[in-house]
Formats: C-alpha cells, structure tokens, sequence
C-alpha cells in the first residue's frame, strides 16, 4: 500500500542506524543490568527479601534505562531539519511518527524484555514470576515507547529537557509501573497475575492509534 | 459498645487540614495580585523610560 | 475519494478499533475481580501464602475484642461472614477500629493465628449522626424481632454473587 | 445561540476581555470567600459528629471539594486546550495555562488533608491505595504541564505544547473517579452521587459540602480571571490600550 511506503523506509532507515551504532543502543541494556545488580548489593543478597521487591525492582530499571534513551528521538532530526522534512512531504505524519516510535521499541524495548528472563534470575525470582515478568515487560515496553515518545516530540526543540522529560514521562507511566510490577507481585503471593495483564494489554490496545496521533501533534508544535 | 481503641485527639488534625487549606489560597491571593502589579509596574517602567528617551 | 479523506477515514476506525479492544480488555480483568487481601475463607481453603506476608481483610467480629494483660498487645477475630480468623496485634489501633467495622491487617500466620504488622480501618461512604445512626440500628432491631415474630427466619446480608463481600 | 457566538467572539479581543475580567474579578472573589466562610463555619460548628468517625470527619468539608476540583480543572485544562490546539483560539491557551496553577493548589490541599484525615481513622497518613496514587499522579501531572509550559520561550507554543499534555494526561482522571471501584482497597467509594441520587451523606452534614464545592469554583473563577489578565498584559504589552491602562501617555 502506498501509504505505508514512507513508514517502512523511516523504519529501515532507523533500524540500521541503530545497528551501526551498536555499541551505544547496548547502552540502556547495560543501564538495566548494572541498576539489578545494585540492588543485591545494597540490600544484601538474602533471596527472600529480593524476590518481594523484584517486580517493583526490575520495572523500575526498565522504565529508566527507557528513559535515558528517549530524550534524543526527536532531537537530532529536529535540528538538521529532517522533521521540517516530514511535515512538508505531504506524508501521513501520525505514520511516520509511528514507525519511529515503533523504531525505538524493537532498538530498547525489546532487548530490555528479551532481558527479563537475566533480571528475573538476578533477582532470584522463582520460574512462574519470571514469565510473568516477560509477558509483563512484553506489554507494557512498547506503551513506554509510545508515550514517552510522544513527550520527547514535545521537548524536542529544547536543548536541556533530560529532568523536564522525566517530569512528564514518569507520571504518565504510573499506571504501567503498578499493572507491571502487580502482575510479578501477584504470582510471588500466589494470585493470578491474568488481570493486571490484560490491564496492560488494554493500555497497549488504546496506545497504539492513539499515540501517533498525539506524536504528530507534539512533532507539529516543536517543528513550527 | 466501648471502643478498643487509644483514641487520639481529633481536633489538631481538623486544624491543620483548614489551615493548610487557607494558607494555600492566601498564598495564590498573593501570588496573583503581586503578578499583576509587578506587570503593571514593568510596563509603566518601560513607558516612561522611552518617554523620556523621545523628549531627549 | 481524495487520498487524505481516505487517510483520515483509516485513522478514525483504527482509533475505535483500539478504542474498542481496550474495552474489552478492561471489561474482563474487572470480571476477574482483583484480589488486594486474602478473606478468612481463603485463609481456610489454603489460599493464603505461608511463610510470607500478606494482607488480611474482613470485619471484626461483634464481642471479639480483648486486651491482652497490660500492654498494647489486642486479640480479636477477623470474619467474612463465612470464617473466622483469630488476629493479634501490638500497638496503637486507628480510631475506626471497632467491632462490626472493616479492617485490613498485614502480616503473617503462626500457629493459625494471623499474626499482624499493621492494622488499616477501612471505612465505608456512610457519614450521619450519632442520633440517626441509633434511629436507623433501633429500625433494624424492630424490623428483625418483626419479621421474626412472624416466622420468617433472618439470614445475615449475603455478598451479592460473584462481588467481593462489601466491607 | 447567536448571542452566545457573538459573545465568544468578543471575548476573543484582549480589551473586552480585560475589562470583562476586570468587571467580575472582584465579585467572583468575595461571594466565594464568603460563602467559603459561611460553609466552613457551618461545617465546623453547626453540623452534628459522624456516628462513627466522631469529630474528625469535618476533613471532608475542604478535602472533597479541592478533590474535586483538583479534577475539574485539570478536565478544564484539557478541554481549553483541545479548543486552542484546534482552533488556535488565543484565549483558550490562556485559560489552559491559567487553569494548571490553580489545579495543582486544590490537589496538593487535596493530598495534604487526606493525608491528615487518615491517621486518625484508618491509622496511617498515607497508603498506596488506588485513589491516593492516582492523585498524587495527578499533581505530578500539573507540575508536567507548569513545567513545560514555563521551559518554552515562546508563549503560544507553550500554551500548545502543555495543551497536549493535558490532553494526554486527561487518560488519569478516569481512573482517579474509578479506582475506588476498581480496586477494593482502603479509600471508601463516593459519597455523593448527584446524578444517582442514592447521597449516603446525611442531609443535616450534606449542605455545607455542597457550599463549599459552590465557594471553590466561584474562587476558581476569580484566580482564573487574575492570571488570565497578567497574561493578557504580558502578551499585548505592545499595545495602545495596556499603555493606557498603565496610566502612561499613548503614543499618538
């Protein structure tokens, strides 16, 4: 469909540059397991202990490593003129800030997700939580991406935004943090994590159209 | 039915909540009239000095 | 059609699309009713976790609670109108902590005795005064020794089906 | 309906709306302050203790109506800002950002008193519970949109920029009026319900609340219209009519 030819190209385009730059799209990876490895430190490695807290734990590091990633989505295509570009191509633009969003997922979420399994196991979580986490983490990431995202647009045109981003980022991911995290609390005490599931999953179904539409509005006000 | 209970005193909870409640709008009274004096105040500045400045 | 009416047409059945399935979604996790407390009930079926810490929650039992010697320490017993679940706990209670009322303690069983680290009254939406709250209780009593008299046995309010008990 | 676009309309001109403001400011601060008082004395001293949460339930005649309108206007933020991001409508940027201050006020008061209001009836100041979490997340969202607005140079984008934030964040205020339904945990659900009708406050303690949620709005209007004018003049300082208005010589 030719609607969808630009997207796929943006998509490609971003996708390599995050290959070539390897090293750096490691980085909130790393982030993540250095921070899970803190905790054990700090706390003392009683596996009573940790396991309780593991949810909480492994959501928030992820959440952070996502936001170290975010605050320069939009920044570098905003100021060599590329977003100026997208606005007058005469492109869908909620497609085209989709497939960048979409980008930042399969370059950060995924690999945080694809982790959880090495969180859950440093933590010392018991086999259930850990797959619990994995779909927790499956979830709720890619509403991280969307939304945080769509904050980054928003402060794109500023050059300082790192705890202003946080500002906006973090309240709205509440809601993600407490279904994630409850999901993994709720197999360690025995419940069923399946609400604070489809939770998320219902988050992720409303995200999806809706965050690219909003995305494009936030690229609109920064670009002008 | 003797309640089980230490009870505590209520009333300094009931003062604090009605003095935060009007500390925080005396604080918004200030804040919005001290805006718009200071407003004013620049303006006015400003006005006087380039009248003063086109008299020259 | 014009391709950007088409876009927006697109844009507007993915948005209730979404819309919809989040719906859906949401409508079944609240059908599957999220547990924040284990009832004395669970408690007697095995559900609570052993060994661990957990939330209790229930109302407390008319005539339950006692001091135990001088200290702070109270004994008292939790029920869902179904079981009941001896409690103790040290230290100061909240005021709302009273017989009949809705509690929420956190802590753990020993010896089959819910042994709590903390004790929350929770209170309902109901505010009236004293006098009214007597009216209405007197009203209750009568309406019972009448329905009594006339041979109809009273049953205790039973949880609406599939709903948590309403404390 | 006529009169009302026409109305609109007028307002949309920055000197109509000075003076309009400047007409009502005062009127809107002391009817509110008044009744606030009234309420508040009524609330204190002339309602009857709860049966059972005695003296201290008189929290509720200034936690629930700043919880509400801790709500309100963040609803009101939001709306103003669909209008302006929509139609680029100047003065629905400025109630937009003129709302949030204001906003965050009620909700801090809000927390604060609950928070005070729980330690003697459920024996703690503060629980994770749903409702407390949601509010608390509802002032990080003010402090958000204060924040973003205050970081952009330039003023209409930034009436833009915190406008779509608000409209993302409006996603929150569902789940503030929900949580207590949702998730059975300590908060208590509703208890006035007016579309319902099924109040379960008693009459004799209901009249006071409902003042006071009447006197909070009526001071919304009146700091509503105040920083909507210290905007109005900062943007039209330029202008004939604010060089007037400062009292200097217009320059003709």
């Amino acid at each position: 469909m030719s609607l969808l030819v630009a997207p796929t190209a943006l998509l490609q385009h971003d996708l390599t540059l995050a290959w070539r730059r390897r090293a750096e799209a490691v980085n909130p990876l790393l982030f993540a397991l250095m921070v899970t490895a803190l905790f054990p430190l700090a706390l003392g490695p009683e596996a009573n202990q940790l396991a309780r807290i593991a949810g909480g734990v492994a959501w928030v590091t992820v959440l952070l490593a996502n936001l170290l990633s975010l605050d320069v989505l939009f920044r570098g295509d905003l100021e060599d003129g590329s977003l100026d570009q997208w606005l007058v191509s005469g492109q869908s633009l909620p497609l085209l800030a989709g497939a960048r969003l979409l980008a930042h997922w399969l370059a950060t979420g995924l690999p945080l997700t694809l982790a959880a399994p090495l969180l859950a196991s440093m933590l010392g979580l018991p086999e259930d939580a850990a797959l619990t986490l994995l779909a927790a983490l499956a979830l709720g990431t890619p509403v991280v991406s969307m939304v945080g995202g769509t904050c980054a647009a928003l402060t794109a045109a500023m050059p300082r935004a790192g705890i202003l981003l946080a500002l906006l980022v973090l309240p709205l991911m509440v809601p993600v943090l407490v279904f994630g995290a409850g999901a993994v609390e709720a197999t360690l005490t025995g419940l069923s994590p399946l609400p604070a599931l489809l939770w998320l999953a219902s988050g992720l179904a409303l995200a999806l159209p809706l965050t690219p539409l909003a995305c494009a509005a936030a690229i609109r006000i920064s670009a002008q | 039915m003797e309640p089980a209970t230490f009870s505590m005193p209520h009333w300094p909870f009931v003062a604090a909540s009605y003095v935060i409640f009007a500390a925080l709008i005396v604080a918004d009274l200030v804040t919005t009239a001290t805006a718009r004096r200071r407003v004013l105040r620049d303006l006015r500045g400003r006005l006087t000095r380039t009248a003063r400045r086109e008299a020259t | 059609m014009n391709p950007a009416r088409r876009r927006r047409i697109w844009m507007i059945l993915l948005v209730l699309l979404g819309a919809s399935v989040a719906t859906a979604l949401a409508l079944t996790a609240l059908n599957q009713n999220i547990q924040h407390f284990f009832s004395p009930s669970d408690i007697a079926q095995g559900k609570a976790p052993v060994e661990r810490t957990f939330r209790l929650g229930g109302l407390v039992e008319e005539g339950s609670i006692e001091r135990v010697g001088e200290g702070l320490t109270v004994r008292f017993v939790v029920t869902d109108r179904f079981r009941l679940q001896p409690a103790e706990y040290t230290g100061i209670l909240p005021d709302l902590f009273r017989e009949g009322q809705s509690v929420v303690a956190v802590g753990r069983l020993r010896d089959g005795v819910f042994v709590a680290d903390e004790v929350l009254a929770k209170h309902d939406e109901n505010y009236m005064p004293a006098e009214v709250a007597d009216a209405i209780a007197r009203a209750k009593t009568r309406q019972a020794s009448e329905s009594a008299a006339a041979g109809g046995a009273t049953h205790p309010p039973a949880p609406k089906n599939g709903e948590a008990p309403s404390y | 309906m006529n009169a009302l676009t026409l109305w609109f309309h007028r307002m949309g001109s920055p000197p109509t709306f000075y003076a309009f403001a400047e007409r009502w400011r005062p009127w809107f601060l002391w009817s509110g302050l008044l009744l606030a008082v009234f309420a508040l004395t009524w609330g204190l001293f002339f309602t009857p203790a709860d049966y059972l949460q005695g003296e201290s339930y008189r929290i509720l005649y200034i936690h629930v109506p700043s919880a509400w309108m801790g709500q309100f206007v963040f609803a009101v933020m939001a709306v103003s800002g669909f209008v302006a991001l929509v139609w680029r409508i100047k003065l629905a940027e400025i109630v937009s950002l003129a709302s949030a201050p204001i906003g965050a006020t009620f909700t801090a008061v809000a927390l604060a008193t609950g928070s005070l209001w729980g330690r003697p009836t459920w024996g703690t100041y503060w629980v994770w519970d749903a409702r407390l979490t949601s509010t608390l997340i509802l002032l990080f969202l003010y402090f958000g949109v204060i924040g973003l607005s205050r970081a952009i140079e330039d003023r209409r984008k930034a009436a833009r920029a915190a406008a779509l934030l608000a409209i993302v964040g409006l996603v929150n205020i569902p789940i503030i009026q929900y949580s207590v339904y949702w998730w059975n945990t300590l908060h208590q659900p509703s208890s006035v319900k007016l579309l319902r009708g099924d109040t379960t406050i008693d009459p004799s303690m209901l009249w006071p609340l409902l003042l006071m949620a009447v006197a909070t709005k009526l001071y919304y209007a009146y700091s509503l219209l105040s920083r909507a004018q210290v905007m109005v003049l900062e943007q039209e300082s330029g202008k004939d009519w604010v060089r007037r208005l400062a009292g200097a010589p217009a320059n003709d």
